[in-house]
C-alpha cells in the first residue's frame, strides 16, 4: 500500500503522481528506497529504481 | 482537397474514416509524430460535437443560463429583466462560436500537414478505404465514423413535431411547450435549457430515475432540483406511441396518460454509425452494431483500429478524443497506458450541473465489498451559497483506501471534475488532499472540505 | 458565554485570540483532536473574511455578474435588460449569505464544544489571555488577530468621501464616480464590480502594473480586459494628495494630474493587528508589526503561535484556514507537513478573474536557472468561446522537470485553481497531466490542453 497507516496519523509515502507512475512502470512502492523529506518516495527514487533494479529475486 | 494521386500509389500511414472527435485526434496526434495521414469526411471536420453536439448545446445552455440570470436578478438585488429569447439571436450566437472553433480545427489540421478526403468512405480491406471511385491506402485504417439520434420501433422523427437533438438545435422557435423522451444527459441538457427559455417541458424515462446512468444521490439531487424549476418529468414510465396533431403532439406513455405538447424531442440515445460501410464484409466484428475492440482499440481485424462512439462505453467527445491520441501513440510505437473508462469524466451541463469520475457508490461497493461515503452538501460551501446553488460533493472511498468515485451536482460544477478527475486517476487518498486547504470562496473549495472531511478533518463541515 | 470560573482555575488546551478564518480553523481542528478550546473574540465570530471580506466582497462580485449578463444578453440572443442596481437589494442578499455562514459557523463551534469569550483580549503572559478583567489559561495560545485596511501617510480615511474597503461594502448606493487608491486584490475586485454597476472608475497605483504580485503577464492580459471594459488605470503613477470638496473628492496624483470622484476607495493593503494587545511586553517578537514565526508557526516566545494576516506572507482567509490546522496538528504531536506558501492558490475575483498557484515566471527563473514556459491561449477553448471570455493558461515548468507555476486570466478561472493546485503541490510533470484529457468542452480542459502541449502532444492547439 501507498499509505501506511501508523500511530494514529496516516503517512504517505509518495505524491500521488509519483504512485501512479510506479504503478504504470509495475513497480512496488515498497521495494523503493526513500530519499524525499520525511521517507517519501520521490520520482527520481522511481526512476532510479527502474535504472537500477535491488538485487533481483533469483541469483 | 481529393488527392486523385492516391489510387496511383501514395500510401498513408493512416487513414481515418471519420473526421469527428475521435478521428480527427487521432488524425492530429499522429501528424505530430511524423506519421502521413488521411482523414476521410462526408461531411464537416469537427464532427457531431462540434456542429450538432456538444459546441452548439452548451451555447444554447449558456442563453439559457443569461435568461435565468435576468429573470432571477432581484434576488441579488440588481433589477434584471427577461423580455424574451430571440431564437435568431442565440443560434446566430451559437453558430458564431461553432465557427470559429471550426475554422481554429481546419487551420491545425492544415498546419500539420493532413490530408482531409472530402466524401463518403468505405472499408474495402484492412488497409483501404474507397471514396468517390478512388482507393486510399493506409498502413493502418483508424474507424471513427461516430453516431447517430437513435429511435424507439415504431417512433418515426419527421424533423418537424417529432424532433431529434440535431433538429432541436436549429429550431427557429422557442417551443411553449416539449415532451422530452429520456431522461440521460442529452434530454436533461434540452430540458433544461428550453425550460430556462420558457418552454413548458415534460421529460418521459423509462428507467426509474433522471440521469440513469449516475450515482443514485446525483439523479435524487437533480430531481429535487428540476421540481423546484418546475420541470416535469416522469421516471419509470415507458412511451408507448406518439401522434402528431395539427398543432403538435399527443404523446401516450405507459398507463395511458397522454401529454400534449408542441414537439417530441427523442432522446432515448445514439447508435453507431457501423452499417453499410464495409465493416462486416472485411471481417470486422460486430456487437449489436458496436465495434468490437481490444485493450489497444484494435479490432478483430489486424491494424484495423476503432475509436470514439462506435466502440462500446461512453459516448463523449473526449473519449473519442483520449482514443484517437491513444491509438496514435500505439501505431508509433509510444506503449501508452490503456485507457481507464472509470476515469473518463462526465459532465451533464444541465442547470444544476452534474459532473462524476469513476466509480457509483454501487459500482464501488460491488467492487471493493466495504465503501466509505462522505456526502459533503454545498449549503456549507460559501461560493455555492453566492450563487444560490443547491447541490453536494460525494466522494466514495474504498475502505481504507484511496479515492474511487467524486460525484456532484450544482450550478458549475462541472468546472470542478478537472480536479476530481486528478485525483481518481492518480489515486489519491483523502489525506493527500486534505493538507492542500483550497482557496476561498471558490466552489471547488467543497471538494477540499470533502477530502478533509473524509481523512477526519473536517473544517467547515455541514451534514 | 463567558465563563467566569476560569480566572479561578480552568486551564484550556488552547487559548486563542481572535476568532476570524485563522483562529477559528485552528479552534475547530483542536476541537476534533480532542482538546479544550478557548475562542477570545471582541466582535463576532468570522473576522474579516465572513464578515467584511471574502464573502460579502464575492456577493457583490456575484451581482456584478448578473448586472454585466443582463447588460450584455443580446450578444447570446437573449433580450434582457438592466434596468439598474438597488444597492439595498444587494446588501440585503450580501448579508444574506454572510448570517446564513455565520450561523453556520456558530453552530460549528458550538457543536465542537468550543467556548467561545466575547470580549478584547491582551496576551498577559505566554499562557494568558485576559479579557474585561477575567484571566484564562491556555497550555498554549495562539495569536489570530488579523488585520485592518491601511492608509497612506496623511490620508485620512472620513468613511465618507474617503473609505476603506469595511465602508465600501456597506454603501447604500452605486457611486457615480470612483478612484481606487491601490491595484492589487482588493482594489482590482472593487473597480470590477463597481464598473458592472455603472460607476466610472479610476485605478491609481504606484506600481508599474495592475496585480502587481501576480505573473507580469496576468496582469497584461487583466490590463487588456479591464481597458475592454473602459475601466481607467493609473499604473506607476503614484497617489500624492485629496481633498474633500462637496460633491467628492479631488485626487491629485504624481505628475499632478486632478481627478474627481464621488468617493476614494484607498485599498493600499492591510496592516497587522499587533499594536496595544500585549504581545511585545510579553516577548513576541515583531518585524515591521508582524509577528515572526518559525517553520511551525511558533513565535519568538515558546508555546505561543500565531496564525493568519499577523503572519508575514499572503494575506488570505485559505492561508489562515491551513496555518490554524497546522498549528492544531503540530500541538496535538501529528507532525503535520509544513506549509509551503507558494502552494496556496491565489485568485482575484474581478471580471476576468485570475488565478495562479506556484511560482511566476520571473521567480521559476531565479530559482531554477532555465524553465520551460507554455502559454495556452482560451481562444482555443470551446468554453470559454462561449462564455466570450479572453485570457489565457500560463504553465511554467522547471525545465524538464514538474510543473512549478500555473497562471490564469478569463471568466471563472477561480475554479480552476483546485485543479492547478493539486498539479503544484503534487509536483506533477506535465506527462502526469497530459493523458488524462479532460471532459469537453469545459474551461478546465485548457489546463489539459496546456499540460498536452508542454508535454509535446498538443492536440486543440492555438496560439
Ligand atoms: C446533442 C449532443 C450533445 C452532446 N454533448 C456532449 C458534450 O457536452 N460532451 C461530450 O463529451 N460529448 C457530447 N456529445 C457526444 C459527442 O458528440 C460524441 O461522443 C462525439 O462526437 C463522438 O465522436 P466520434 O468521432 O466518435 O463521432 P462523430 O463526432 O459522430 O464523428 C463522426 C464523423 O464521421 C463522419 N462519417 C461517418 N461516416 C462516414 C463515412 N462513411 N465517410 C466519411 N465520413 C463519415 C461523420 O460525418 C462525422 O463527422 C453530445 C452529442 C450530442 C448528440
Ligand atoms: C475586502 C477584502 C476582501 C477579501 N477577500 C478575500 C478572498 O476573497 N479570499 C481570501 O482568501 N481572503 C480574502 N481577504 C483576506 C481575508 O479576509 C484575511 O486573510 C483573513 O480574514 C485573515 O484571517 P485572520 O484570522 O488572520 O484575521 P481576521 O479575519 O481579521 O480575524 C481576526 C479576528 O480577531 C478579532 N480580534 C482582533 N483583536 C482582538 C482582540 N484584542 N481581542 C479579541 N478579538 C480580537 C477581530 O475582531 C477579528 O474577528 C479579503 C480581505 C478583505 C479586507
Amino acid at each position: 500500500e501507498p499509505v501506511a497507516v501508523g500511530n494514529g496519523s496516516v503517512h504517505v509515502l509518495a505524491k500521488p503522481p509519483v504512485r501512479k507512475l510506479a504503478k504504470d512502470l509495475g513497480i512496488d512502492l515498497g521495494a523503493v528506497a526513500p530519499t524525499g523529506p520525511g521517507g517519501v518516495i520521490t520520482r527520481a527514487d522511481v526512476e532510479g529504481h527502474v535504472a537500477a533494479p535491488a538485487a533481483p529475486a533469483y541469483e | 482537397m481529393t488527392n486523385p494521386a492516391d489510387s496511383s500509389g501514395t500510401t498513408y500511414d493512416l487513414v481515418i474514416l471519420g473526421g469527428g472527435s475521435g478521428g480527427y485526434a487521432a488524425a492530429l496526434r499522429a501528424a505530430t509524430l511524423g506519421k502521413s495521414v488521411a482523414l476521410v469526411e462526408k461531411d464537416k471536420v469537427g464532427g457531431t460535437c462540434l456542429h450538432r453536439g456538444c459546441i452548439p448545446t452548451k451555447a444554447l445552455l449558456h442563453a439559457a443560463e443569461v435568461a435565468d440570470s435576468a429573470r432571477d436578478g432581484e434576488q441579488f438585488g440588481v433589477r434584471t429583466t427577461l423580455e424574451g429569447v430571440d431564437m435568431g439571436g442565440v443560434n446566430k450566437y451559437k453558430d458564431g462560436v461553432v465557427d470559429r472553433l471550426f475554422k481554429g480545427l481546419q487551420g491545425q489540421l492544415k498546419a500539420r500537414g493532413i490530408t482531409v478526403i472530402e466524401g463518403e468512405g468505405r472499408l474495402t480491406s484492412p488497409t483501404t478505404v474507397e471514396v468517390g471511385g478512388t482507393t486510399y491506402t493506409g498502413r493502418n485504417v483508424i474507424l471513427a465514423s461516430g453516431s447517430h439520434s437513435r429511435s424507439l420501433p415504431g417512433l418515426e422523427i419527421d424533423g418537424q413535431h417529432v424532433i431529434a437533438s440535431e433538429h432541436a438545435l436549429t429550431l427557429d422557435r422557442v417551443p411553449e411547450s416539449a415532451v422530452v423522451l429520456g431522461g440521460g444527459v442529452i434530454g436533461v441538457e434540452f430540458a433544461s435549457a428550453w425550460t430556462s427559455f420558457g418552454t413548458k417541458v415534460t421529460i418521459v424515462e423509462a428507467l426509474p430515475r433522471l440521469v440513469p446512468a449516475e450515482d443514485a444521490d446525483c439523479s435524487k439531487t437533480l430531481e429535487r432540483a428540476f421540481r423546484k424549476r418546475k420541470i416535469a418529468f416522469k421516471t419509470g414510465t415507458p412511451f408507448e406511441s406518439v401522434k402528431v396533431v395539427d398543432n403538435g403532439v399527443q404523446v401516450t406513455v405507459a398507463g395511458g396518460e397522454v401529454i400534449e405538447a408542441e414537439v417530441l424531442l427523442v432522446a432515448v440515445g445514439r447508435g453507431p454509425n457501423t452499417a453499410g460501410l464495409g465493416f462486416e464484409e472485411v471481417g470486422v466484428a460486430l456487437d449489436r452494431g458496436f465495434v468490437t475492440v481490444d485493450a489497444t482499440l484494435q479490432t478483430s481485424v489486424p491494424g484495423v483500429y476503432a475509436v470514439g462512439d462506435i466502440v462500446p462505453g461512453l459516448q463523449l467527445a473526449h473519449r473519442g478524443f483520449q482514443q484517437g491520441i491513444f491509438v496514435a501513440e500505439h501505431l508509433a510505437g509510444l506503449a501508452p497506458t490503456p485507457i481507464d473508462e472509470a476515469g473518463i469524466p462526465r459532465v451533464t451541463y444541465s442547470e444544476p450541473e452534474v459532473a462524476s469520475v469513476g466509480l457509483t457508490e454501487e459500482q464501488a461497493r460491488a467492487k471493493y465489498g466495504e465503501v466509505e461515503i462522505l456526502n459533503y452538501n454545498l449549503g456549507g460551501n460559501g461560493k455555492s451559497q453566492i450563487l444560490k446553488t443547491a447541490g453536494f460533493v460525494k466522494l466514495v472511498r474504498a475502505k481504507d483506501g484511496a479515492v474511487v468515485g467524486l460525484h456532484m451536482v450544482g450550478s458549475r460544477v462541472g468546472e470542478l471534475i478537472g480536479e476530481a478527475q486528478l485525483i481518481y486517476n492518480w489515486e489519491a487518498y483523502p489525506a493527500d488532499v486534505a493538507p492542500l486547504v483550497h482557496a476561498h470562496p471558490t466552489q471547488n473549495e467543497a471538494l477540499g472540505e470533502a477530502h478533509l472531511a473524509l481523512a477526519g478533518k473536517p473544517l467547515h463541515f455541514h451534514d
